[in-house]
């Protein structure tokens, strides 16, 4: 793990000092033994801070929006599900192509902080939940690759030096089981779902870190800040922020990159995944599997059409 | 004009409000044929005419819902019958995914129908929205989503 | 027989169409009188009142004409009418109707066919199974037609079609109580 | 805060019989905008929209509504009143109180109430009303007529004498259609192609006429004045530049096929002209039967040719030309007897249909005009005609009345008593309609002078006995069965819509009825229009009708189209997409789901932090933008909304409709 | 294949040789017809001209029983009680009605039996070469009118072939070596139900038939319905009366054909049973083959 950290300090190094890049997008040791935050470095000397290990979780792609009028290239490190990111930022046209510099890198596997017991010493942590049903550990486009990761548009196991680790601790296990929590919402009662989801949207704050963070939701100015396109008030009432994540969720239909981000920042713990992959499933059921962010060409679910698509409106 | 206010509350002859969304050039017009032909159906339904039923934004179903509807319904043209040629297929793609979610979220699914009605088929938009009517009489009002007054 | 008085018959007999459409599945209101049913009609030649104008009969009204007339008696309800019929008037059903409420009204114009029917479901009702020796032999009695295809009797014996003995099913009391229920169903009458 | 005014109609008793008007107009003064509001017993009439006009100078008022029938009817007529009242037409609405509400519900108290929601909707939607304006598309001025039966021809001539260039545009590879099958036409027994082939002629002749046939509509794309159409031109295997139509060819060809427009009566061969006076005269090589096409046998017609005209390697060519109007003129097929199994229709070579005696009946027919069984040859004596074959039969799925048959049996009855005096000929009949002009003359004399048997009731059932057809009816006027030995039965075959006619309307984008004839804009009012602007109806395409309906209809649908083309350009859509410029961040979802690809992309520079800085927005094209309002909800961030449907708007009316 | 067997009051009776000669031909087939226990009446005209109800309660009992031995698929030779069946089976498999019969016969009704008739069953279920397998005797030369009656094919709901041109029993003649005949009135009304109250109408509805047989020059008929064959068969003397003209058309059961042609005995069939002789036109044709 550590010779992959010194390549990624050698090449942000070499790249800012020959000037190729102005910044660069990566992570570095925190505070505390479980926490590698997001690191921006626009000075070559700086490449030394940066790091990588099972805690570097953040998906930096979305941070590249505030690049977007810039004309600066920037480099940015990519692990599998942030480089749908990349290709999401792209086919949107929120990001130009020649202005960022895709490293991709191999992925061991994140870990789930809220597990920690022992705020001073290591211990071992599970597994996050979206790691174990990852199916695409390895970029989907990069410009380089450090720690011989291969680009891949098709799902599969990881590759890398850290693939072994990675298997090992069980990246991918759940593959096949990533719609078992919406089988077991679609289980209950209908009373059962809305209760469910009432206590859900009454913990929202309207703090739109889930909207910050997603790659997707890429508007310049996004409906719910302004009232004076009413659609909606901005106060956190219940029915608000029902339609609030309802509206989020259909806007992102088809373009959601299954990244996960957006429930591990939500300081409510709002299970929002639950709502994307339940899309997703029916997306795959009525119009054929599709994975968001990995096909540069394929138009998205709701950008086409078949003459032959399921009817039910009879 | 209160009277007619009070009238509207008591209990036992509750009167379902279903808000529709009907494309001008088929559902509308099929509406407007049932009006020609004299049918009779339940007053419970009052149309929005839209341009086309793939102008019709789920926002709007979820305004509708959170302003106290007590069913919505989406009606256009059959697909290939779309005056401006692929709007419903985009409808057909949307609400697919729309209805499921609203049910997935707890909607029953008689409070949410989206239709194929063409401008020939008066019959049908009458027994739409009949069934509708008296299927949502039955559920009683739609407390769901609804914004608290 | 004088003119008949549309403003009376029509009204008066709106009950009796309306019973034909909810019970007997069979709209008047849709036939055109084109004739197709009569025409097809394998009986017509030995009606007074081919199907059609029977129709036309209830269609204006003249619902006793309709009920007392001979010609009911003689459809072998082959079906060839409803199938045939375009506007799906199902003129069959209509002929099956007029029998079964000509019976329920006492009006009966073939008294024979009645008491065949009657006879025939005696039968069924007591043996599970039709004796036809039994059937014809009584009809014959009762119809006065002593010696009706008598002469084809020893032929038929020796052929052995004619079985004297009746064949009884073992649970004759289910076939019995069939009979019962559906005329509890019907409110007794006969 | 907007000054609306409200306006509800009585329409006469229609919705006053089942609404409250005044109570309607009364609680109308309290919503919220609305400064003066009353009730009048016609609207729509000129007193009413009088009415209007004055209260909108005496109250200042900035737009209107109207609760009255339905605006699909009369939104034009309230809007040209707003315009003589000096308001921008787009600031008023139109509510339906009559189709939706007075007619369809007979509770005057519930009728009342959902008037009164009705208005607060529109009222709502009005107070958010915007001044629109529409802009101007160029057109192109070209005309194409689809189908060159009578209609499609006569359009062709009126629109061409008009001053236009025109495409008569047919499938087959002469034009003519089906009136060239036809023997005699009725009332007058004119010969068919004696008053037809001079106007083909003139319609080949005419300098403003370009003839394509053996040609098809493949695609349509754009909108109103500038259609882009893809015609496939199937390749003819003919040069017509050098053909001269000596016929040589034909008479050599050794492949015998059983000719359509002979209506499988007679052959004709692989190489072909349809019928003498087919125009253009040339000959067309049937690739399906032609042996050299085939298997590389034979390739008699090219040697033979004087003048080198037969080409087997001709390709089908596709071209795409652009037009300002088209007109459908693409006629209908002979219902299908072989439906009824009873007739032994399709079984008994005997028992034909009405398209075949024309074939039979016609001098340049298989049988040189001389009636003669298809079974064996021999002359019929006792011939029966069965009417309503195909129509008025819900059973066959064919409720309708096909209008031109009764009038062409009797018309064959009166010729065959005129080729043979001594045949006698017997009519099964429902009814007979003879409603056009000297139509009841020409029945009767029918029955007067030409012996016609006229026998009301529908045939149940045909026999074959030996050589001889036994037909089993029955006369419902008597009342009894009846049985005609007949040498031959001639079956009145309604008329059907094209089999493809159904894929032709999705390729245009026109409305069909539940049988495949397409919809007009309205049964009595429009009947050539379509509800797709710039697309027109002619001849039976629209629906059952005879010559004489066809032709007018044909003129009227050329008036239609040079009306379009004489504008030179078209007002276009006032309510249609607009993107905002600032919130639009050029993702270009709008783009994929735009039906008439009315959506580019531009670049706008804008200051960012004292430097300029370009980026890319969406940018609709007035012109092409038909308003559907798809873009509108694939745009995340709302940048995209429809003057006159804005997402405000539709909010609003949602509130309005909630509101209890 | 083993189906559910419906014989039917007649063919314990009028119509014993249609009984023989159907269970000896499904023996040859291999068909294993198991007759459904203590199966009951299915009430022919009688009932439908009575009640309703009736006319579907009584074979409703037939299928209970049927559904109870595992026979869901009933054959029947008879075309009366095939329409009957046929009819209440089509009720039945609508939910009220369903409810409504079972209460009437007491008895559960599951919906799954299928009431089948027996020549459906031979040439829809079986191979035209499997019944080829059994000819020994073709039929050369007979010159056969093949007559469904109106019970198999109408109403259109009920109706095993096209209601006006059917040609099921045909193909089976034309695989036995026989020649059917072109003729219409194959699906005309004999008038079976009207052959004991109406014998004047039922004798000329019967007339026109064998008229139009004659006419298609057939030697014989052949039948799937004890009701066309006591007509055709029996009151053929009375026919020719009628008519005017002789006639002498054996009738003969289409399984009797069958029969005849797999070489079984035409005792053993029930041959001798007919009022218009039957047997000499059968023997001439065999003879001439050489056996």
């Amino acid at each position: 793990m550590n010779s992959l950290i010194k390549e990624m300090q050698a090449l942000a190094q070499e790249l800012l000092a020959s000037g190729e890049v102005k910044g660069v997008f990566g992570w570095t040791k925190g505070s505390r033994w479980y926490l590698t935050p997001p690191l921006f470095i626009q000075k070559a000397e700086d490449a030394i801070k940066l790091h990588y290990d099972e805690f570097a979780i953040n998906n930096l792609t979305s941070l590249l929006l505030d690049y977007r009028n810039s004309d600066d290239k920037i480099a940015i490190f990519v692990k599998g599900c942030d480089s749908r990111g990349i290709l999401r930022l792209i086919q949107d046209k929120q990001v130009n192509p020649e202005k960022v510099l895709v490293i991709g890198l191999p992925c061991p596997g994140m870990v789930d902080k809220e597990a920690v017991k022992d705020q001073r010493h290591v211990h071992d942590l599970p597994l996050l939940r979206k790691c174990q049903e990852c199916r695409y550990p390895n970029p989907v486009l990069a410009d380089r690759t450090l720690g011989d990761v291969q680009v891949t548009k098709e799902p599969g196991v990881p590759i890398g030096i850290t693939a072994e680790r990675a298997i090992q601790k069980g990246v991918g296990s759940k593959g096949k089981e990533r719609y078992q929590e919406v089988k077991e919402i679609e289980a209950l009662s209908a009373d059962e779902k809305y209760a469910f989801w009432q206590k859900q949207h009454e913990k929202c704050l309207r703090c739109y870190a889930c909207r910050n963070i997603c790659p997707a939701c890429n508007c310049r100015e996004c409906i719910f800040e302004s009232d004076k396109k009413g659609w909606v008030n901005k106060a956190a009432t219940t029915t608000d922020n029902a339609f609030f994540g309802i509206t989020r969720a259909m806007h992102v239909a088809g373009r959601c990159v299954d990244c996960g981000e957006c429930e591990r920042v939500c300081p409510a713990g709002i299970p929002i995944m639950k709502i994307n992959r339940k899309i997703m499933q029916d997306i795959d059921e009525l119009f054929g599997t599709y994975d968001a962010g990995t096909d540069l060409e394929e138009a998205g679910p709701l950008n086409h059409f078949k003459l032959d698509d399921p009817e039910e409106f009879l | 004009m209160s009277t007619v206010e009070d009238k509207k509350q008591t209990a036992q002859d509750w009167e379902p409000n279903i808000v529709g969304f009907a494309c001008n050039w088929c559902t509308y017009a099929g509406a407007d044929l049932a009006g020609l032909s004299r049918m009779q159906y339940p007053p419970n339904v009052k149309l929005i005419r839209v341009p086309c039923s793939g102008r019709t934004n789920p926002q709007f179903v979820l305004r509708a819902f959170q302003k106290g509807a007590d069913a919505v319904l989406v009606a256009g043209c059959h697909p290939g019958d779309c005056h401006y040629s692929t709007g419903n297929y985009f409808t057909r793609r949307r609400y697919l995914l729309m209805q499921r979610l609203l049910e997935y979220m707890g909607i029953d699914p008689r409070r949410f129908q989206a239709r194929w009605i063409s401008g020939s088929e008066a019959p049908k938009f009458r027994d739409v929205v009949t069934q509708m009517s008296e299927e949502v009489k039955a559920l009683g009002p739609n407390k769901k989503l609804r914004e608290e007054l | 027989m004088g003119s008949i008085q549309l403003s009376n018959t029509v009204p008066d007999s709106d009950e009796f169409r309306a019973l034909l459409k909810k019970e007997y599945e069979s709209d008047l209101s849709l036939c055109y009188q084109c004739g197709k049913c009569s025409a097809g009609c394998p009986a017509a030649f030995a009606m007074e009142n081919t199907v059609r104008q029977i129709i036309r009969m209830v269609q204006l009204g003249l619902t006793k004409e309709a009920l007392t007339t001979y010609s009911i008696w003689v459809c072998a309800s082959c079906e060839t009418c409803s199938t045939r019929c375009p506007r799906h008037v199902e003129p069959a059903k209509v002929m099956e109707a007029l029998r079964i409420e000509a019976k329920k009204a006492g009006l009966v114009a073939d008294k024979r066919a009645d008491l065949f029917n009657d006879l025939f479901l005696q039968s069924v009702s007591n043996h599970g199974r039709l004796h036809e020796v039994g059937l014809i032999m009584r009809y014959n009695l009762l119809s006065g037609q002593w010696f009706k295809d008598a002469m084809l009797a020893p032929s038929m014996m020796m052929q052995g079609k004619l079985k004297v003995l009746p064949e009884s099913i073992k649970n004759k009391e289910a076939v019995a109580k069939i009979f019962k229920n559906v005329q509890k169903k019907r409110g007794g009458q006969k | 805060m907007k000054r609306i005014g409200v306006f509800v109609c009585h329409c006469g008793t229609n919705i006053a019989n089942t609404v409250h008007c005044d109570q309607v107009a009364e609680v109308a003064k309290d919503f919220p905008g609305v400064v003066y509001s009353c009730d009048y017993k016609y609207m729509c009439a000129e007193p009413g929209q009088q009415l209007i006009q004055d209260a909108v100078r005496e109250h200042n008022l900035d737009g209107y509504v109207v609760a009255a029938c339905s605006p699909r009817m009369h939104e034009p007529t309230f809007r040209k009143c707003a315009e003589r009242a000096g308001l921008n037409p787009y600031m008023i609405e139109q509510v339906n109180i009559r189709e939706q509400c007075s007619w369809v519900h007979a509770d005057k108290e519930k009728g009342t109430e959902k008037s009164i929601d009705l208005l607060r909707m529109a009222v709502a939607k009005a107070r958010k009303n915007e001044p629109l304006s529409s802009s101007t598309i160029p057109v192109t001025k070209r005309a194409l007529v689809i189908g060159a039966g009578i209609a499609g021809i006569q359009t062709a001539i009126d629109i061409a004498d008009n001053g236009f260039q025109v495409t008569l545009l047919d499938r087959e590879h002469s034009i003519g259609g089906r009136m060239a099958q036809v023997d005699k036409t009725f009332p007058t027994l004119d010969c068919s192609a004696c008053i037809l082939t001079p106007k083909m002629v003139e319609a080949a002749q005419h300098p403003n006429i370009e003839m394509v046939t053996y040609a098809e509509v493949t695609a349509v794309d754009g909108f109103v004045g500038n259609f882009d159409v893809t015609i496939r031109k199937k390749a003819r295997y003919v040069d017509f530049d050098k053909c001269t139509g000596c016929g040589a060819c034909q008479e050599k060809c050794p492949k015998k096929v059983s000719s359509e427009f002979e209506m499988g009566l007679g052959p004709r061969k692989a190489i072909y002209v349809p019928f003498p006076q087919a125009v253009p005269n040339k000959p067309v090589i049937d690739a399906e039967h032609c042996r050299y096409l085939l298997d590389g046998k034979c390739g008699v017609c090219k040697k033979i040719c004087p003048t080198e005209a037969v080409d087997y390697e001709q390709k089908d060519e596709v071209i795409v030309e652009r037009y300002g109007s088209i007109v459908v003129a693409t006629g209908f097929d002979q219902f299908d007897i072989s439906k009824y199994e009873e007739y032994g229709a399709g079984r008994y070579p005997d028992v034909i249909t009405g398209l075949h005696l024309e074939r039979l009946m016609n001098a340049s027919g298989p049988t040189a005009g001389k009636i003669k069984r298809p079974s064996d040859g021999k002359v019929p004596e006792k011939i029966v005609f069965i009417k309503c074959v195909g129509s008025r039969d819900e059973a066959k799925g064919r409720p309708y009345c096909s209008k031109a048959c009764c009038m062409y049996v009797a018309k064959h009855a009166t010729l065959i008593k005129e080729k043979m005096p001594q045949s006698k000929s017997y009519i099964f009949y429902m009814d007979v309609r003879t409603g056009g002009k000297s139509y009841e003359e020409f029945y009767k004399r029918t029955q007067e002078q030409y012996d016609g048997q006229y026998i009301r009731g529908r045939v149940s059932k045909i026999f074959q006995v030996g050589d001889k057809l036994i037909v089993r009816g029955e006369d419902s006027l008597i009342g009894r069965p009846v049985e005609i030995e007949a040498d031959l039965v001639v079956l009145a075959a309604g008329m059907e819509p094209r089999a493809d006619a159904v894929a032709l309307a999705r390729t245009l984008g026109i409305s069909y009825d539940q049988h495949g004839w397409y919809t007009e804009a309205h049964p009595k009012l429009q009947p050539i229009e379509t509800h797709t602007a710039g697309i027109y109806l002619a001849g039976v395409c629209q629906g059952p009708k005879d010559i004489p309906e066809s032709v007018a209809q044909a003129s009227a649908a050329a008036v239609k189209a040079t009306g379009l083309l004489s504008k030179g350009e078209l007002t276009s859509e006032a309510m249609i997409a607009e993107c905002n410029e600032a919130v639009c961040a050029g993702c270009g979802l709008c783009i994929s789901v735009c039906p008439y690809k009315a959506i580019e992309k531009k670049k706008v520079s804008e200051r960012v932090h004292g430097q300029m800085k370009e980026r890319v927005v969406a940018v609709v094209n007035p012109g092409l933008c038909q308003g559907c309002g798809a873009c509108t909800v694939n745009c995340p961030s709302s940048a995209m909304n429809i003057n006159g449907f804005t997402n405000e708007q539709i909010l609003a009316e949602v509130d309005a409709l909630c509101q209890r | 294949m083993k189906y559910g067997f419906y014989p039917g009051c007649s063919l314990h009776g009028t119509g014993i040789e249609y009984g023989m000669s159907t269970t000896v031909v499904a023996k040859k087939l291999d068909i294993n017809l198991v007759e459904i226990p203590d199966w009951n009446c299915c009430g022919a005209s009688s009932a439908h001209n009575t009640d309703p109800l009736l006319a579907k309660a009584l074979p409703a009992r037939n299928l209970a029983l049927a559904e109870q031995y595992g026979l869901n698929d009933i054959a029947i030779p008879c075309a009366a009680c095939y329409q009957r069946l046929k009819m209440s089976e089509l009720a039945v498999q609508k939910e009220e009605t369903r409810e409504e019969i079972s209460e009437i016969i007491e008895m559960n009704l599951k919906g799954k039996a299928r009431a089948r008739s027996i020549l459906e069953v031979f040439s829809n279920d079986l191979s035209e070469e499997r019944i080829r397998e059994e000819v020994v005797k073709p039929l050369t030369g007979l010159k056969v009118a093949c007559y469904y009656g109106c019970l198999l094919v109408k109403p259109p709901e009920v109706a095993i072939d096209s209601t006006e041109h059917p040609l099921m029993m045909d193909r089976i003649i034309t695989t036995l070596g026989g020649t059917p005949v072109e003729w219409d009135y194959k699906t005309e009304c004999c008038g079976g139900a009207l052959s004991l109250t109406r014998v004047d109408a039922a004798v000329m509805m019967t007339a026109k038939i064998l008229h139009y047989a004659k006419l298609a020059g057939a030697d014989c008929i052949a039948t799937p319905c004890p009701l066309c064959t006591s007509n055709l068969d029996m009151r053929q003397k009375a026919a020719e009366k009628a008519l005017g003209i002789s006639i002498n058309l054996p009738v003969y059961y289409f399984t009797e054909l069958m029969g005849t042609a797999f070489g079984i005995a035409p005792n053993e069939l029930g041959l001798d049973k007919h009022f218009v002789e039957a047997k000499s036109l059968l023997q001439n044709i065999s003879a001439p083959a050489g056996q």
